[in-house]
């Protein structure tokens, strides 16, 4: 560790789960944290959900907040506010009160986490959401739904407490609107959410009918496609309208929504209740305290973070994570809070030391005492993969003076962000890129194989081991953390005359173009740029998610360029989401025009004499069909895998259907894989932007902090244990784990399962089809005995 | 790797349901892998039969064990003194294992609780097929390493019949056709000139027709004394 | 009166088979009137062997038979039921009966007919089978024994095709005209390119083929083909042509979509023949040929 | 004659659906005093046999409360558990006492009274079938 | 089949739909569910989307010689709710505007001709105005109360002036009685112009900006001339909004100018609150429903920042107890169908078609009593869609509810 660096505490202000989270980030690194909260618990947002989105962490909140209140590291103000706050980086002093005192603090870094309150649709006089009691926001609807609330789970309407037919959900309520809401944002979470609401409600009660009205379905994230199309199987209905006005039925509770459909004709529809979908605002309380800070605001007045450093606020020592930076779901939130940490990491030395780990609640149950084993932390990290997210965890690892060493397939670092001129908001990305490079080639801790590969791993966490091999030679490194961010790979069309005409391009070569000489394309008439190119279709049933904000970046740049050409983006859904919406709108306003296609109606390409490209495509609005005669096609591919099945072996981390790393199940570990001290950042994950991969890349290391800032680790407990005398090598615990520990070495023809790997789940004990494998604590035997004696009791 | 898989309860009840004390032996190989016999199984068909006989109104005696391997007189020895507190034996090992058993202790009936059903290997976890016949003249290298006699529903060799489609067999449409199988392979390989020839009548004289058959190994051949 | 059907083959002449099933039990009234109204219509009879694996009267009984009605009976023999005892001993008491026409066949498997319990045999594969009756003509067997008088046959295969599998159909087409197959009667045929394209295969060899005409009886019937049968595909206009029938005219709809096919293939002289399938419906079959011109 | 109180043995995993126990509770909901708890790590813990010795050792019932689909910690121990059970129900059909005396139950904690609610509706279909055949 | 044609929107055409960023809509279809003229039988189709993106292709000819402009009747309630703000009432005036003069649907251009040649829409000329005026002043006399009424015209130094419109002069001339009877009860300084005195403003209804401003300078001039102290906004939705628009409009290109204006509603309130007239609620038993007049309202509202919602409902409460309310009502509220030129204007069963939703919402109500502020609005429900739509009920002028309800001392 760097001698000359300050130490200091933490203040993080804000507990809702970005707040927590990096709180108990920092506190495993070892600082002292300071969680000031303004209400009387933590958890925020969550704790008033029913359920949250793709997979349901309400479970594990509470535990998170109790880990939270018990962390020796961590001091919990409620019902707090910051009163005032001077000095600077490394050194600020805070005045912070609660119910009845001033508490004065000294932090070395801030961390504004306040998160997000819902938009308050009262404004809307067509909603008359005051009005009719029918009519409910997307939060009170939660609130209806919570088992713990007062109709104990069973859904019914405030009126009169009958049990709803018929549901609507109205998205875009306070986002997506400068009129009534006040906000040109996407709210981003919304889609997903009210998605969510719809599919719980109709699991619950297959008989109630669920519309859900909207613009565009904005499920651009990792598995939300998958989402979208099970809840449109199950009877969930998306309906492609935004609502004008809610009526009232007369004689009735009812509401009734008329609505102009895709063929402009109107529609009326009956309904018990209507959601209102509403959008995220900064809170207001932290957007003043942000102010107050000095810390600057975007348009939409979150928090402004600085160009590709997602964390950093334009104040030198406060950051900023979750909702508060823009509306974000649960997994970014924490995943920037874990970055905010590595950020703090790179600059302020801990005043702690790391807070051990608190005995789960499997310990709590088992039926024998468990024995645990202190193994000392290689203090090195091994980073595979070169490129953005690759660069920023070893680089903030490096800071923090832990030796690095990273492994890259190709011949130089950089990654896919070779290939990228500007970020979505035009940031220049080459710049960025090369002073990056530049910073790690330099420094001093990391060690760089390029043109290498993994091709051994052993070992659990804090004690891998990995053999690194190249054309010339071959290494073994001890690492105590493994971080994958190898990225992904964009596919070649096959469709629309791509490699046929010589100016249909795609879109990575297109903007390699753009670095290079933009003018190819400055002088054209009129261009066209396809979206979903191998996307959301067949084989691949996912959104590559950054196309959209890719196409209307470039359709603004080279609209600013020449304002005369005339530019198509043929689209889907437009997935502009968050702050994207304003390029969306800036690009729309620019004469860029957006036209709609299905799946059933394509566009089409074709060559005509001397290769002059025509796009015929129907246009959405007017019913008929449009002829393009564009001067160039830029085709938005599918970002894919890059085949990760070695390294994924290698290191026990799950691949989804797509091929992409799976993230640990344990739900609030958005970039953890699902082996301990091994964690996943950038595309290799799914499809992201240039940003996300930074926050994911700090955030890798944040989560790594928490293991090379200890001197031990334990190893043990409750873990599965072969009988070598009973196993017959059948391979059944290998094919049943869902870790992958399990291995059966031709050489020795048992099964060993890796103590420091094992989860102690126990499928593998009760798939063995010899009885070979206990897992301490829960054998059949202790299990039958326990069973027995309740029966006996 | 022999492929079994369990009979239903009520048939190995009816089987055993005259004795009194009974135990059930597992065979720690074959059908261990195959999840069919193995201690685990065993003491599923213990408890099973256990309740099954309870609701007769008996109350038999089972115990279980599980030995390494039925089909070696050594390890069916060890189970000598358990079989004499018994009336009645259940295996839960191959055919092979069942008669070991019954030839090793001529004074106990011995019961089956398996169908032997082939020779094969699991496709997918869960999933057996078969894949050797055991016919005794292995052409192998013949097919591609595709056997047409395991592999075809009618075992022909000189090509796929009428009712191969979509790569399927005209038995059923989960069964893949053997023949466009090794047809596949040889194409990769490169050699279909090998299925070119016409292939005569197969001798079957090496298959079981000649009866129970033995291999005698002279070289290791080793006539216990006792 | 009938004709050696070797000769009709070589003649030059446009060869029509028809194929005769015999009863599952001992009454052969219809049987017989089929075998009457046919046997001056038609160059061949083509007698199925337990046909789909369905245990019926013997195909050599009724080949018998045939011949004693002045008819020209060719004999099925599938694999299936019998091993190579059996089946050569069965070409030798065929060929002292007369028979002098044989077409060799794998045969259905057991599975998919009424005895499903029965052991089935495929001692022989068609190829084989081919292989010894042309060793049978050779006077051997195929322990490699000689016989006290041989026999001469003229020996038939089967080829589909519109197999999809059609690189390893063509291995075994290939291997059943170099062991002597002198003309094969295909699998049902909807598709003329698709035969047309057959065609291109066999132009090597001297054997003829013959097209094989399922006559089709209802939309339904070519539904179950489609999704059932191995090999063969009725094209969608030729299902929507049978489906737009009027009500009980769909027969009458399918024999001139056989009828139209059957001179399709004489006038484009497309295949020397064909091989009419008109299960249990055989007598449709002179009016078939009528409507053909033939 | 006393109505018959069916024993019931849950094996419960202690995520999801032992957090579910504590919304009950909390919600001042009672778990049936018949229903007695295993706790386990994961369903995927949840042998075969384990169930079969349940019921052979007395119990009327068993069934084994797991997390909701998608959200097993261990990716997918809650359906590895339910075909299982799907084994033990044939079983027990093929034996004669009944198969519909074991059940698996998937629930988030969530979904709070879900598992008093399964507590009851085990009981009351237990209940039904009367007591188990070998308790007889 | 037909095939949209991309066109470049020729440079002065950028400039004139500059103000409008018609760009920025999200095709969402707010305003199709919002809009009156949806699925209209007789518009061939179009929908108020379909015309934003035909002119976004630059299919500008094509709106321009469909009826579709004309049918609109500009009560924005599609701008109202749209989330990208887009101003289509301009929108479609612009377009009107761009139609060649001769090919303006009906009279609505000859009235523009009329009213800059003559003063008033229909030609009246000034001889028989007077007539008309005099009559009606003789009527007035002959009512009990009322005796000694004497019509102020062309009056210097007048607290307010009061514009006629030409319906009412040629046909409905004791539709003026009620005004008349307020000011006299208020002893009101007022007057009523000699020339020039055409409330309503074609102008408007035919995108004719500079007919329109030329109508608006008229009233500002014998305001100006005559040394009036307030100009009470014409009645008719159009005519108000374009005198409005055209007073601030000849405010911005000359700072100096001041000109005090209110509507019928602010003096009517004011008389009352000053108690200068007396009101009888007892008079009025039956359930009365305030219809909001687009041009009144939302529009108001929209463009100069406050509506006429609260002024008209406080002056029935003064009148009667017996009110009800619609649904949507206030910003929200339904246009009568009529607005835009559409009353006078040729399409009669768009212009049924156009009153569908309100006469809904009247009915709904279950109002016996429509109040209403706007002529077009008074005559659409009254003498249209009472019949088309079966409506059991009453149309009254809110000032004819007030002078009804005036208690003479």
């Amino acid at each position: 560790m760097s001698n000359e660096k300050i130490v200091g505490s933490v203040m993080v202000v804000g507990g809702g789960i970005a707040g927590m989270q990096a709180a108990l980030d920092l506190a495993n690194a070892g600082y002292s944290v300071y969680l000031v909260e303004k209400s009387s618990s933590i958890g925020g947002m969550i704790p008033q959900l029913h359920r949250t989105y793709p997979i349901c962490i309400c479970c594990k909140i509470d535990s998170r907040g109790v880990e939270c209140l018990s962390n020796p590291n961590i001091k919990v103000l409620l019902d707090s506010e910051v009163i005032e706050v001077n000095g600077e980086s490394g050194n600020f002093q805070a005045v912070v009160r609660d119910k009845d005192r001033t508490i004065n603090l000294n932090a070395g870094a801030i961390v504004l986490s306040a998160g997000f309150e819902p938009f308050d649709p009262s404004g809307y006089d067509t909603y008359a959401y005051a009005q009719f009691p029918n009519i409910v926001t997307s939060v009170e609807l939660e609130a209806l739904q919570k088992p713990t609330g007062t109709n104990q789970g069973i859904l019914r309407r405030p009126s009169d407490n009958k049990e709803p037919e018929k549901i609507a959900w109205l998205q875009c309520v306070g986002s997506r609107d400068i009129n009534q809401g006040d906000t040109g944002a996407c709210s981003t979470v919304c889609c997903m959410y009210a998605l969510k609401e719809a599919l719980n409600i109709k699991d619950a009660r297959p008989r109630i009918e669920v519309s859900i009205f909207y613009m565009d379905l904005r499920a651009h994230g990792k598995g939300f496609e998958n989402y979208t199309n099970q809840a449109l199987a199950k009877g969930v209905r998306l309906i492609r309208s935004r609502v004008h006005t809610i009526d009232p039925v007369p004689g009735s509770d009812d509401l009734r929504i008329q609505y102009g459909d895709e063929h402009g004709h109107l529609q009326t529809e009956s309904y018990d209740m209507v959601v209102l979908s509403v959008g995220l605002k900064p809170a207001r309380d932290a957007v003043a305290l942000a102010e107050k800070l000095g810390v600057n605001l975007d348009t939409n007045h979150f928090v402004q973070t600085r160009p590709f450093e997602p964390t950093t606020t334009s104040v030198p020592g406060i950051f900023v994570c979750g909702a508060l930076n823009g509306p974000m779901d649960i997994s970014n939130a924490v995943t920037n809070a874990s970055a905010v940490v590595s950020q703090i990491g790179a600059y302020l030395g801990p005043t702690a030391s790391p807070s051990k780990a608190k005995p789960s609640e499997i310990l709590n149950i088992s039926a024998e005492p468990i024995n645990f084993m202190d193994v000392p932390v290689k203090k090195q990290a091994l980073v595979v993969g070169g490129g953005v997210a690759g660069m920023e965890s070893a680089l903030t690892l490096a800071k923090q003076g832990y030796p690095v060493t990273i492994v890259e397939k190709n011949n130089q670092l950089g990654g896919h962000a070779l290939f990228v001129s500007k970020t979505w908001q035009g940031y220049c990305v080459p710049d960025y890129l090369m002073r990056l490079i530049n910073e790690v080639s330099n420094h001093p801790k990391i060690e760089i194989h390029l043109e290498s590969e993994i091709v051994k791993n052993s070992g659990y966490v804090g004690n891998f081991k990995s053999a690194i091999r190249n054309s010339q030679s071959a290494i073994t490194v001890e690492h105590g953390v493994t971080i994958l961010a190898t990225g992904a790979e964009i596919t070649k069309p096959t469709e629309y005359l791509y490699g046929q005409n010589p100016n249909v391009w795609n879109w990575s070569d297109f903007d390699e173009q753009m670095i290079n000489d933009p003018g190819v394309f400055e002088q054209a008439k009129t261009a066209v740029f396809i979206q979903c190119v191998g996307s959301r279709e067949n084989e691949r049933q996912y959104c590559s998610k950054l196309c959209c904000s890719f196409a209307v970046r470039k359709a603004i740049d080279l609209k600013t360029k020449n304002p005369e050409m005339n530019i198509y983006v043929l689209y889907r859904e437009m997935r502009t989401y968050g702050d994207r919406e304003d390029i969306y709108k800036q690009a729309r306003l620019l004469g860029v025009m957006f036209i709609r296609y299905t799946l059933e109606n394509k566009p089409e390409v074709c060559e005509k004499d001397e290769g002059i490209l025509g796009v015929t495509i129907h246009d959405h609005v007017l019913d008929l069909p449009v002829i393009i005669e564009p001067d160039f096609i830029c085709l938005q591919s599918a970002i894919v895998s890059q085949g990760s099945e070695k390294l994924a072996k290698l290191f026990k981390v799950a691949l989804d259907k797509d091929g992409f790393f799976v993230e640990s199940p344990a739900k609030l570990k958005p970039i953890d894989a699902m082996t301990e001290g091994v964690f996943l950042a950038g595309m290799d994950l799914s499809p992201k932007s240039i940003e996300e991969s930074i926050a994911q890349g700090q955030a890798a290391a944040g989560r790594a902090m928490g293991i090379l800032s200890r001197s031990t680790i334990q190893v043990g407990g409750v873990v599965a244990k072969v009988d070598e005398e009973k196993c017959v090598g059948c391979l059944t615990c290998v094919r049943m784990c869902p870790f992958q520990v399990p291995i059966v070495d031709p050489n020795q023809r048992v099964a060993s399962i890796e103590p420091g790997l094992c989860r102690g789940c126990g499928i593998c004990v009760s798939e063995c089809p010899g009885k070979a494998i206990s897992v301490v604590g829960f054998s059949d035997q202790q299990l039958i005995a326990r069973t027995e004696s309740l029966l006996y009791s | 790797m022999i492929i079994a898989e369990q009979k239903p309860i009520q048939e190995i009840k009816a089987m055993i349901a005259s004795y009194q004390k009974i135990l059930v032996v597992g065979c720690g190989t074959c059908v261990t892998v195959c999840m069919a016999g193995g201690e685990k199984e065993v003491g599923i068909i213990a408890t099973s039969l256990r309740m099954a006989l309870r609701l007769d109104g008996k109350k038999p005696e089972i115990t279980e064990d599980c030995i390494q391997r039925q089909c070696e007189w050594e390890f069916v020895d060890a189970l000598k003194d358990r079989i004499s507190k018994v009336d009645a034996i259940l295996s839960s090992a191959c055919g092979v294992g069942v008669q070991a058993l019954a030839e090793r202790f001529p004074d106990k009936p011995v019961y089956p609780a398996l169908n032997t059903t082939f020779m094969g290997m699991p496709e997918k976890h869960g999933l057996w097929i078969e894949t050797c016949r055991g016919c005794g003249s292995c052409e192998l290298g013949r097919f591609g390493g595709i056997c047409p006699i395991a592999r075809c529903s009618k075992g022909l060799l000189n090509g796929p019949c009428g009712g191969s489609q979509d790569g399927k067999c005209e038995v059923s449409k989960e069964m893949d056709c053997g023949w466009q199988l090794i047809y596949g392979r040889l194409k990769t390989l490169n050699q279909l000139d090998q299925v070119e020839e016409i292939l005569p009548p197969k001798d079957w004289s090496t298959d079981r027709d000649k009866g129970q058959r033995r291999i005698l190994r002279e070289d290791v051949y080793y006539e216990q004394t006792v | 009166m009938s004709r050696p059907f070797k000769e009709v083959l070589t003649s030059g002449e446009f060869v029509v088979t028809s194929e005769i099933g015999p009863p599952k039990g001992t009454n052969i009234d219809k049987m017989l009137h089929h075998i009457e109204l046919l046997k001056d219509k038609v160059h061949g009879m083509n007698v199925t062997d337990n046909q789909s694996s369905v245990m019926r009267l013997s195909s050599l009984a009724v080949c018998h038979i045939i011949k004693d009605h002045g008819g020209e009976p060719i004999l099925q023999m599938t694999c299936r039921d019998r091993n190579r005892m059996a089946l050569q001993s069965d070409l030798l008491s065929a060929y002292v009966l007369g028979v002098r026409n044989v077409l060799c066949l794998t045969g259905d498997h057991i599975s998919l007919g009424d005895h499903k319990g029965a052991k089935q045999v495929f001692d022989l594969d068609s190829v084989q089978l081919i292989a010894a009756a042309k060793n049978l003509e050779q006077g051997q067997d195929l322990g490699g024994n000689k016989l006290d008088g041989s026999v001469e046959f003229c020996v038939g295969a089967t080829a589909t095709p519109e197999a999809d599998n059609m690189d390893s159909q063509l291995l075994k087409f290939r291997k059943k005209i170099k062991t002597g197959a002198e003309f094969f009667q295909t699998q049902a045929v909807y598709d003329m390119s698709m035969l047309k394209s057959f065609m291109e295969h066999t132009q090597q060899s001297n054997t003829k083929i013959l097209a094989g005409i399922l006559v089709l009886v209802s939309a339904g019937m070519a539904k179950y083909l489609n999704a059932n049968v191995a090999g063969v595909t009725v094209p969608q206009e030729l299902i929507d042509e049978i489906a737009g029938a009027e009500k009980g005219k769909a027969l009458q709809k399918g024999m001139e979509i056989a009828a139209r096919q059957i001179k399709q293939i004489k006038d484009e002289n497309i295949c020397p023949g064909v091989h009419i399938m008109a299960i249990g419906k055989e007598e449709i079959v002179p009016e078939i040929l009528e409507m053909a011109g033939i | 004659m006393a109505e018959f109180e069916p024993k019931l043995i849950a094996f419960c995993c202690i995520n999801c659906p032992s957090s579910s126990v504590t919304v009950c509770e909390s919600m001042g909901m009672s778990i049936p005093t018949n229903v007695e708890v295993v706790r386990v790590p994961c369903t995927g813990r949840v042998d075969i046999l384990h169930l079969l010795k349940a019921i052979e050792s007395g119990a009327d019932g068993v069934y084994v409360a797991g997390c909701s689909d998608g959200n097993c910690q261990f990716t997918d121990g809650n359906v590895k558990a339910n075909r299982r059970i799907e084994r033990v129900k044939k079983l027990l059909d093929e034996i004669g006492v009944g198969g519909q005396r074991v059940e698996m139950y998937r629930m988030s904690a969530a979904m709070g009274p879900r598992f008093a609610e399964v507590a009851r509706e085990m009981t009351e279909r237990v209940r039904g079938l009367g007591p188990s055949p070998l308790r007889r | 089949m037909e095939v949209i044609q991309l066109k470049p929107i020729t440079a002065e055409l950028k400039k004139v739909l500059k103000k409008v960023d018609l760009n920025a809509c999200l095709t969402c279809s707010t305003c199709v569910g919002g809009c009156i003229v949806t699925d209209c039988p007789q518009m061939d189709g179009l929908d108020i989307r379909k015309v934003l993106r035909m002119l976004a292709y630059g299919m500008v000819d094509e709106v321009v010689n469909s009826k579709f402009p004309w049918v609109c009747t500009g009560c924005g309630r599609c701008v109202h709710a749209c989330p990208m703000k887009i101003d289509i009432p301009y929108l479609m005036k612009v377009i009107k505007g761009l139609r060649d003069r001769d090919k303006v649907p009906g009279i609505l251009h000859k009235g523009v001709e009329k009213v800059l040649a003559t003063g008033n829409n229909m030609g009246i000329p000034e001889p028989v105005y007077f007539q008309v005026l005099e009559m009606v002043e003789e009527e007035m006399n002959e009512e009990e109360g009322f005796s000694g009424f004497k019509l102020p015209i062309d009056k210097n130094d007048a607290d307010v002036v009061f514009f006629p419109n030409s319906k009412e002069i040629a046909a409905d001339s004791d539709d003026m009685k009620w005004y008349w009877k307020i000011f006299y009860a208020a002893k009101a300084d007022w007057t009523i112009p000699k020339e020039n005195w055409e409330a309503v403003d074609w102008g408007l209804f035919t995108g004719n900006d500079e007919a329109s401003m030329t109508l608006a300078r008229r009233k500002i001039d014998f305001v100006k001339n005559r040394n009036i102290k307030r100009m009470i906004l014409p009645d008719c939705g159009g005519g108000s909004m374009g005198c409005r628009t055209g007073i601030e409009k000849w405010k911005a290109k000359d700072s100096s100018l001041s000109v005090d204006y209110l509507y019928i509603y602010e003096i009517i309130m004011e008389y009352i609150k000053e108690g200068r007239i007396k009101v009888d609620k007892s008079k009025n038993t039956k359930r009365h429903v305030w219809h909001d007049s687009c041009k009144h309202g939302r529009e108001v509202e929209r463009l100069f920042g406050k509506g006429m919602y609260d002024e008209p409902r406080w002056i029935l409460s003064q009148c009667t107890d017996n009110i009800v309310e619609m649904y949507p009502t206030g910003p929200n509220s339904f246009c009568c169908g009529a607005g835009g030129g559409m009353w006078p204007g040729p399409y009669k069963e768009e212009l049924a078609y156009n009153g569908a939703k309100k006469a809904e919402s009247i009915k709904n109500s279950g109002a016996e009593v429509v109040v209403t502020g706007c002529s077009n609005c008074r005559d659409q429900i009254m003498r249209n869609l009472k019949k088309k739509y079966n409506l059991d009920v009453e149309v009254k002028y809110i000032w004819q509810l007030v002078a009804e309800s005036l208690v003479l001392e």
